[in-house]
């Protein structure tokens, strides 16, 4: 086996577990509980993009992916820097919200 | 045919984004716009036929054009202008929906009726 | 030469998916946010990093700089602002009242020291 | 090493390429919408000075004005077309002016103008400071970029300039109202143009290529059923845009939230653009999927002409009438499309060029008589005939008009429609259109009775003078009201000579029919196969370096 | 002599960012990587920095080392079906020996990535330092391993 | 010369538009004397026409033409026959009484320069109309009438009656006058369809063609389309209510209105069109049938009031069913006895709707039963009223008896039963005028004084002058009977019939003919209704109000029960709920999309398994897990956090199928989009359930069912065809060498399709400001949009709200 085909099959298996996580990553966005849990596991999942764009970079050999990849882990960043910043501020929402929703619900 | 694949995802990704924006609920709907935003770059995406992987970039510099198989780039640009259009036109609606639900009270389409009472009163019946 | 980089590249690769699927999993199997983000941050921003290096080892054969450089700009900026970002989201969530799970065994901070 | 070949394949390509410098002349074409955007651009940047902010938008708009007029006598003799950057159609987007497009812009700078002026008025200095004029400048770009564009995805582009123009326009002033109002115009409209961003998307998958000039060409050579449905969809999302029934909710559901002078604007610009992408599309494009979509035309004319006046027959919210007055116009030209003819399409392009400037004139009329009764409801209007003459006039010289009877210039369209639908024996239209009017003048009488003869308010008390009326009085209000009566002077003297309007009717009617002349115009005609032709220019090239 | 290196270096890197290796481009990012010298020449004067060069080489070492092994147990953790059993998690206050903000936060972001644990909080006194341990079954020996390890490197960077 | 007499002619319809515009102005300096100021227009126009007569009856026909529409072929084309010219002479003649008249009448009054104007104005329409050769000029002229007449009727604007006679009067006579529009642009089609070649529009060279058209399959809808119109302006059952209300306007209007104008302007298009379309069965029976059910209906009606003005606006009810009846008959004496009877009819109306103002002006009052012995008091008055009042009765040496024998002898020529019978009816109608006449003359002048409000008087001379005047020009026209029948009847009959007519009027009747025996007739009868006066109005009273409804309540309740439908309509169409306005708009999606391959099939076929990739079938369930957790969302957070994920799965697409552009702008949109929404949505209230009820979903669900359905299919179907790639063919190969970019998509944007780009960038622009407008432009300020009156501006906005 050559190196470039190791290299496709493994970018090829990668891209299988890859997948594999960002569903289960996408499960902890929807179970939540709370906002927090949330906003990490959309961090993760921007994570685990970038791992994407990453393996796809290296099996077609476009390196323009890797600019994505780069500004993809900033607006990650930011958005979750954002995030954190409202749960700070507004922290209380999160859990008072959801009462009221099950009060509105009752 | 990959693309057959694709239609089919498109049509979901409409219908979702139908029943969505039918919701009577300013937030769903605003969810809805952005769904039906991203069937309609899907739509035009596809429909300019797909490629794998090869994206449109001259990297052959001798035969300094593209070679097959590349990706269709028109299609892509179209869609990079609708994307930005469409981000544009979902903020100014997200703006919208927050300040009407801070005037109004309400985020149910329903209960505004300000600029089409329930009860619009009739015209007097004389001359 | 380039069999062997190329060789290096994949097993990164498969090493940093491998990584990611198990935070993914840690995500999902730890029971609070706090334990969660452990495997968020740590196996997560590991397995980024790989997939950046692994870019940088291919890149290294045609002796790309540019490319190279940009791989480690990007490592570095994983490595950067994964912490700070986990530590901002730890922070905002015990600030509004996330209380950690009930197996924590030891709890010397209350909400009243950093208010 | 690279540049030198290069060079030499750029006079190798003539068949993709300008090989000469565009005429200036051509210019006029974009001069437009590059003045518009240009212009409110800059009025973003300086938006300090109240006074100097409105002479500047107006007097880009003269420009816009002067510019448009030009290019119209330009294309009276035949459409212009230009080409913006080196690469000729289908490859590079072409701006194209025939007839119509350009009688459009030109009726669209002209209400524009006139709102200007009247809006001097009405303005706060927050809303100026909040970038007013930046917006209708922008609005008029994106309008006459619609109207002149040859490139079918760059029209959807200037779509969503004049749309996103006008979700800020219709909240400028922040009421309650304005809200809710932009929430039901947005959330329809913002579907209208996705809806035709995806007939676009379609259309590309189909015939390949977005010139609308070179839609024409492989529209003819397309598979029909597919072809059908993106009409359909076409139609939808223009009739949406135009307010045809039944997709027209917004339009009374929203005109008469905002301030009078911006419903003014929308009046006389928004639901034509979306009239002219029917024409343009259906007529020009499209001509192979009339058979299947003629029926579905007369039912939507038939049901815009005879509803639209009851609707208005059933308000006591002045703009909220009139609203259904420029769904009444949109009417007539859907009519006219239906219809299909030369006398129904000269009808059809003719009315939605009276209707601009007439229901912006309406809407500023409006805008007086609010302002002067101090109301919106009709009912606690009255008393303005003893007490306002020249706005006595206005007003009834516009009802005259919407409903389309002489002197008015709105009835020679309608003459034009008649004749159409009796030549293409489209007994429905006909009946609807002669119904239209007749209802229109009921409504529109009716208000005339209510707001001017009728001496004080609805109810007990209605004959004895109203004494809430304020003249115009403030100087200021007085100047308001001079660009009104021009316009309204304005559409009286086009019904009294309107053979001009006539001429540059038949021949919009005429390119519609026969686009051989607009697609000339691009010089894709002269060119059959620009690809496999710029390909054996290159390989010529290369095989002699 | 220094400065002309360094400016060197700038400028390959430059060529390198941008992708293209060509003299005109070279000589452009030499120009600013001059400039740039140039203006924060005061601050590249001092003769420590090579060694705080070291000392932060050697710094980003350990911390590469302790990424890996933290990423692979924490991984390895995760898989375990008993890990319920495993899990001890602790938040536990850990007295702070550096001073400025700039090493509290430099501390802060490397104990995130450091094994098993997790920075939460700082005191409003700048005294204590909150940190969250995956697996914590001993409060001191982790006050210990910290201490020694990463504080101790980030103060010699700094002094 | 021609092209002098042209603008001389075409001058002559436009003055009275100039006189209009000016009118206002010219009452504001001369005041009370304005009436004689202006009325030099209309009297300059009686003059000018008066130079006609001799070139007329002498068989001349005098056209004008100026361009007007070339494009459309139309012109400013006038044409002066006998007929228009007898029009146009009564008009302008009649005009310049009324206008005088009304200096007088209206002395004071706040509003007189407008009514001045008015009138002119509508002197001006009628002139136009009754000259016009084109058809277009005919309408436009037409339709001014309407326009004006309104105006008129509704002068008196402060009464909700007038408000209502000028709506109805408008609704009636412009709703007919759309019918003959139509009509009228029929005919033309005819000419075009019949010359083959670019038609006309004017009616005197289509004149020759009657016999064609009259074979022509269009002939019938033309025909009932004209009649249509003429009828409604002619106030022919079952359009009469209007004239009768159109009383409510100030006297010289019912006056110019009833005589010579308006009314008669369908009994114009009918003389008119007579040559085209007349002289067929059809034609005949609905002229006869309408014509005569109008005659009858009016005089009787006319009978049943007390009110002066009402017994004459009756009287022209009937007064023009008996003209249609006549023009129906197409007899050459019928004809001839329907131009006399129009010219008799115009002086003696016009003077006696003088001379009912003059009783108001003079007494307050119009109500026959309070007034008596005038004649003493009012001498001229009287005059005036007897001279109308012997011409309507018909008796011998007055106009009125001329056009009777002439009707009479045009029934008895004829022949047949069916002419007799029509002729009973006449005689009928005829002697009920007569009693009305009488009544009219007589009552109010003789007995004794009673009290009226007014202290009674003579008017001025500017208004006595007038309906004197008018009643002598009744009585010497009877008289000359010579000059009148050379000079007016025959050129008059010539253009009516459409060929040569020689009068034959004598002053004495011939004896030994029938007519005189029916004329006596008609005198006992009229002489026996008006001694049973009383008795008839009460019983015809009695009748009435048993009856209970009348076409004026009709009108009312259809025009109530249009209100009432369209408040009810609109309130369904356009109710305010946002979701079924989408529905509607979606189904019509669903609709446009599917119909087409539902009624002409071209289903696509699908093919084997699509061979995806493992990942890309995982990138694919991302989506739809995405899409799934979005519509399964029961909190803002989760929705959104959801929505990142099918927007990252779309960016995953893109970057699996060669668009790391578009990737990259997907990802940062999305992440945008999420966190925008996070931060500004999560204090909005994002209920729990869906609002909506189990029907609803139902109903939304299978809507987006459907939808995603036909666009998914229609999407397959077009991707069974090849795509055209020329344009990326040349792309690829040009992208390189000539724009010099490696980045296809990018040399694209910027430089193929630079010009998106640049409107691209004013979008997000715009959006800026908008959005900046919005969130900074909170409550305050005006708040009606009407700029001022800021506490009262709320209530409006409340208002609205409820």
């Amino acid at each position: 086996m050559s190196g470039e085909d190791f290299l496709s099959l493994a970018a090829s298996i990668t891209l299988v577990i890859l997948s594999i996580a960002f569903i289960l990553t996408t499960f902890r966005v929807v179970r939540g509980p709370e906002l927090a849990d949330r906003v990490l596991a959309l961090d993760m999942l921007v994570s685990v993009g970038i791992g994407f764009i990453a393996v796809i970079a290296i099996k077609t050999g476009f390196t323009l992916y890797l600019d994505i990849a780069i500004a993809l882990s900033l607006v990650g960043f930011l958005s979750t820097v954002a995030f954190a910043r409202y749960i700070l501020t507004h922290g209380k929402p999160a859990e008072s919200l959801k009462k009221e929703e099950e009060a509105a619900d009752a | 045919m990959i693309e057959t694949t694709f239609a089919i995802l498109i049509g979901v990704f409409f219908a979702v984004a139908v029943y969505l924006l039918l919701s009577k609920s300013v937030i769903r709907m605003l969810l809805g716009i952005t769904v039906l935003g991203n069937a309609v770059n899907l739509l035009i995406f596809t429909a300019g036929r797909l490629t794998r992987d090869v994206p449109p970039i001259v990297t052959d510099e001798e035969a300094s054009r593209l070679i097959e198989p590349f990706a269709n780039p028109l299609p892509q640009a179209l869609i990079l202008t609708a994307i930005v259009i469409g981000f544009a036109m979902f903020a100014f609606l997200l703006v919208l929906g927050y300040r009407a639900y801070q005037e109004l009270d309400a985020d149910n389409t329903d209960t505004m009726r300000l600029t089409e009472p329930e009860k619009a009163p009739q015209p007097p019946l004389n001359y | 030469m380039h069999d062997l980089l190329q060789y290096g590249a994949g097993i990164l690769i498969l090493v940093g998916g491998l990584l990611a699927l198990t935070a993914a999993i840690g995500l999902l199997r730890l029971p609070d946010l706090y334990t969660r983000m452990h495997a968020a941050s740590k196996a997560g921003a590991m397995a980024t990093g790989l997939m950046y290096f692994s870019i940088a080892i291919t890149a290294a054969y045609a002796l790309d700089g540019a490319v190279i450089l940009r791989a480690i700009i990007g490592f570095l900026f994983v490595l950067l602002t994964t912490p700070v970002s986990a530590h901002l989201l730890a922070r905002a969530a015990f600030i509004s009242g996330y209380r950690p799970s009930s197996a924590t065994v030891i709890m010397e901070l209350e909400q009243k020291d950093i208010a | 090493m690279a540049a030198s070949t290069h060079a030499n394949d750029l006079t190798a390509l003539p068949m993709a390429m300008i090989d000469h410098a565009t005429p200036i002349d051509n210019w006029l074409v974009v001069l437009p919408v590059i003045l518009c955007l240009m212009g409110g651009a800059l009025l973003l940047i300086m938006r300090k000075s109240r006074g100097g902010l409105a002479s500047f938008a107006i007097l880009i708009t003269i420009g816009v004005i002067l510019s448009d007029a030009v290019l119209l006598m330009r294309t009276l003799d035949g459409p212009v077309s230009m080409t913006m950057g080196k690469w000729l159609p289908p490859f590079g987007i072409a701006f194209t002016a025939d007839v119509m497009s350009a009688s459009f812009a030109l009726a669209a700078a002209v209400a524009v103008l006139a709102v200007l002026f009247y809006t001097q008025a009405e303005l706060e200095t927050r809303e100026v400071r909040h970038g007013f004029h930046a917006l209708v400048l922008l609005l008029l770009g994106g309008v006459s970029g619609a109207f002149l564009t040859g490139d079918i995805f760059n029209l959807y582009v200037w779509f969503e300039v004049m749309l996103i123009a006008s979700f800020g326009l219709m909240i400028m002033g922040g009421r309650k109202i304005q809200l809710d109002a932009a929430i039901k115009y947005g959330f329809l409209n913002f579907l209208a143009t996705t809806f035709f961003l995806t007939a676009l998307g379609l259309l590309y998958g189909t015939v390949g290529t977005l010139n609308m000039s070179d839609i024409v060409r492989a529209a003819a050579e397309a598979p029909k059923v597919p072809m059908m449905a993106i009409a359909s969809l076409l139609l939808l999302a223009f009739g949406m845009k135009a307010a045809a029934f039944p997709v027209n909710a917004w339009l009374p559901a929203s005109y008469h939230a905002p301030d009078p002078g911006v419903s003014a604007l929308f009046a006389g610009l928004l639901t034509k653009v979306g009239a002219y992408a029917l024409l343009r599309s259906l007529v020009v494009l499209m001509p192979a999927t009339r058979d299947w979509l003629e029926p579905v035309l007369v039912v939507i004319a038939v049901g815009t002409l005879v509803l639209a006046p009851l609707g208005a027959l059933a308000q006591t919210n002045l703009r909220r009438a009139l609203g259904f007055f420029v769904i009444g116009g949109i009417g007539a030209i859907l009519a006219g499309l239906a219809i299909g003819n030369t006398h129904g399409l000269q009808g059809a392009a003719t009315y939605a060029f009276n209707s601009m400037l007439v229901m912006t004139a309406f809407y500023l009329v409006a805008g007086l008589v609010e302002r002067t009764t101090g109301e919106v409801d009709t009912r606690q209007m009255g008393g303005l005939y003893a007490a306002n003459t020249p706005l006595s006039i206005g007003f009834l010289i516009l009802v005259i008009a919407v409903a389309g009877l002489p002197p008015s210039f709105a009835f020679w369209p309608k003459l034009l429609l008649v004749q159409g639908s009796l030549e293409a024996g489209t007994n429905w239209l006909l009946a609807a259109i002669l119904i239209n009017s007749l209802l229109t003048s009921i409504a529109g009488t009716r208000l005339w009775a209510h707001i001017f003869w009728r001496q004080g308010r609805y109810g007990a008390h209605s004959e004895e003078p109203n004494d809430r009326l304020r003249p115009l009085g403030a100087a200021r209000w007085g100047f308001a009201a001079v660009p009104t009566g021009v316009l309204v002077v304005g559409v009286l003297l086009l019904g009294l000579w309107p053979d001009p309007v006539f001429v540059a009717g038949r021949k919009a009617a005429e390119g519609l029919l026969n686009p051989a002349s607009y697609i000339e115009a691009t010089g894709l005609a002269q060119r059959q196969d620009p690809v496999s032709e710029t390909q054996e220019a290159m390989d010529h090239t290369e095989a002699t370096q | 002599m220094r400065f002309l290196l360094a400016g060197l270096v700038l400028a390959l890197m430059w060529a390198a960012v941008t992708g293209s290796f060509t003299f005109g481009n070279i000589l452009f990012g030499g120009v600013i990587g001059f400039v740039a010298l140039w203006l924060m020449r005061d601050r590249i004067a001092q003769p420590t920095l090579y060694r705080k060069f070291a000392r932060a080489i050697s710094l980003s070492g350990l911390f590469l080392y302790e990424l890996s092994l933290s990423a692979l147990r924490v991984a390895i953790l995760v898989v375990r079906p008993d890990m319920k059993s495993h899990l001890k998690p602790a938040i536990i206050g850990y007295p702070l020996r550096v001073k400025s903000d700039r090493e509290i936060t430099l501390l802060a972001n490397l104990i995130t990535l450091t094994p098993g644990t997790l920075s939460v909080d700082v005191s409003n006194d700048r005294k204590v330092l909150y940190v969250h341990a995956l697996s914590a079954p001993d409060r001191d020996k982790l006050i210990a391993d910290i201490a020694g390890g990463f504080e101790q490197k980030i103060m010699e960077v700094f002094e | 010369m021609q092209d002098h007499l042209d603008f001389t002619i075409v001058f002559v319809a436009l003055a009275p538009f100039l006189a209009g515009f000016v009118a206002p102005l010219v009452q504001r300096f001369v005041g009370a004397a304005s009436g004689w100021v202006l009325a030099i227009v209309p009297a300059g126009i009686f003059v000018f026409l008066l130079g006609f007569i001799a070139p007329v009856a002498s068989g001349e026909v005098v056209t004008a033409s100026l361009p007007w529409i070339p494009d459309y072929g139309i012109s400013l084309s006038f044409l002066i026959d006998g007929l228009s010219l007898t029009f146009a002479l009564l008009i302008s003649g009649i005009g310049t009484v009324i206008v005088v008249y009304s200096g007088g009448y209206l002395k004071g009054h706040v509003h007189q320069g407008r009514f001045m104007s008015f009138i002119l104005m509508f002197m001006g329409s009628m002139l136009g109309a009754v000259l016009a050769d084109d058809m277009i000029v005919l309408f436009v002229f037409w339709e001014l009438t309407t326009i004006t007449s309104f105006l008129l009727i509704g002068f008196d604007h402060a009464r909700e009656a007038a408000r209502r006679a000028a709506i109805q009067a408008l609704v009636v006579t412009g709703g007919g006058g759309l019918v003959l529009l139509a009509g009228l642009v029929m005919l033309h089609i005819w000419s075009i369809d019949a010359s083959q070649e670019t038609g006309t529009w004017l009616l005197s060279d289509m004149r020759e063609n009657g016999e064609l058209l009259r074979q022509s399959a269009l002939y019938m809808p033309i025909l009932l389309m004209v009649l249509v119109g003429a009828f409604t302006k002619s106030a022919q059952f079952p359009f009469q209510f209007w004239l009768p209300n159109a009383m409510e306007a100030p006297t010289p209007v019912s006056a110019f209105l009833h005589s010579a104008t308006m009314v008669k302007a369908g009994v114009y298009l009918l003389m008119r069109m007579n040559p085209l379309l007349g002289g067929t069965d059809i034609w005949m029976a609905l002229l006869t049938v309408f014509g005569g059910i109008t005659l009858l209906w009016g005089a009787t009606l006319a009978l049943r009031q007390t009110d002066l003005k009402q017994m004459l606006a009756q009287t022209t009810v009937a007064s023009l069913g008996l003209l249609v009846l006549l023009v129906g008959q197409g007899t050459e004496y019928a004809i001839a006895g329907a131009c006399l009877y129009l010219i008799a009819h115009a002086a003696y109306k016009g003077g006696l709707f003088l001379v009912a103002g003059l009783i108001d002006h003079g007494t307050g009052t119009r109500e026959i039963t309070e007034l008596g012995g005038l004649m003493k008091l009012m001498p001229l008055t009287f005059a005036a009223a007897v001279l109308g009042g012997i011409s309507m009765a018909g008796l011998p040496l007055t106009l009125g008896f001329l056009a009777k024998e002439e009707m009479y002898l045009g029934f008895s020529e004829a022949g047949g039963l069916l002419p007799y019978a029509v002729m009973a009816v006449a005689v009928l109608g005829n002697a009920l005028m007569m009693a009305v006449g009488l009544a009219i003359a007589i009552v109010p002048f003789f007995g004794g004084l009673t009290h009226t409000p007014h202290h009674v008087h003579e008017g001025p001379v500017s208004m006595s002058a007038g309906p004197l005047l008018m009643g002598l020009v009744a009585l010497a026209g009877g008289i000359s009977v010579g000059w009148l029948g050379e000079n007016f009847l025959s050129p008059i009959a010539h253009a009516v019939s459409g060929h040569e007519f020689h009068a034959h009027l004598k002053l004495v009747p011939d004896f030994t003919a029938l007519p005189v025996y029916v004329s006596i007739l008609t005198w006992a009868l009229g002489v026996f209704f008006f001694w049973r006066l009383t008795e008839i109005r009460t019983g015809l009273k009695a009748l009435l109000d048993a009856v209970g409804w009348t076409f004026d309540k009709i009108f009312d309740a259809l025009m109530w029960g249009l209100v009432r439908g369209a408040n009810a309509l609109t309130q369904v169409l356009h109710h305010g709920r946002l979701e079924l306005y989408l529905v509607i708009v979606f189904v019509g999606f669903a609709l446009a999309v599917g119909m087409p391959m539902l009624v002409h099939g071209g289903w696509p076929e699908i093919g084997a398994m699509p061979d995806l990739t493992f990942y890309e079938w995982g990138v694919i369930a991302i989506a739809l897990i995405g899409l799934g957790a979005v519509l399964a969302a029961r909190t803002r957070l989760v929705a959104i956090a959801s929505l990142g994920i099918q927007g990252f799965a779309v960016a995953l697409i893109f970057m699996l199928f060669g668009a790391p552009d578009l990737s990259f702008t997907q990802f940062m949109v999305e992440v945008l989009s999420v966190v925008i929404l996070a931060l500004v949505m999560t204090r909005l209230y994002l209920d729990r359930r869906d609002r909506r009820v189990p029907y609803e979903m139902v109903r939304d669900g299978s809507l987006a069912i459907l939808c995603g359905a036909a666009i998914s299919v229609l999407l397959l179907t077009i991707l069974q065809y090849p795509l055209d790639m020329r344009l990326t063919e040349l792309f690829a190969a040009t992208s390189v060498p000539i724009a010099h970019g490696h980045n296809v998509v990018n040399v694209i944007l910027v430089d193929y399709r630079g010009l998106d780009t640049f409107g691209e960038i004013s979008v997000v622009m715009t959006a800026g400001i908008a959005i900046f407008a919005l969130i900074r432009m909170r409550g305050g300020g005006k708040q009606t949009g009407i700029g001022a009156r800021k506490p009262q501006g709320r209530e409006v906005n409340r208002r609205t709200a409820s």
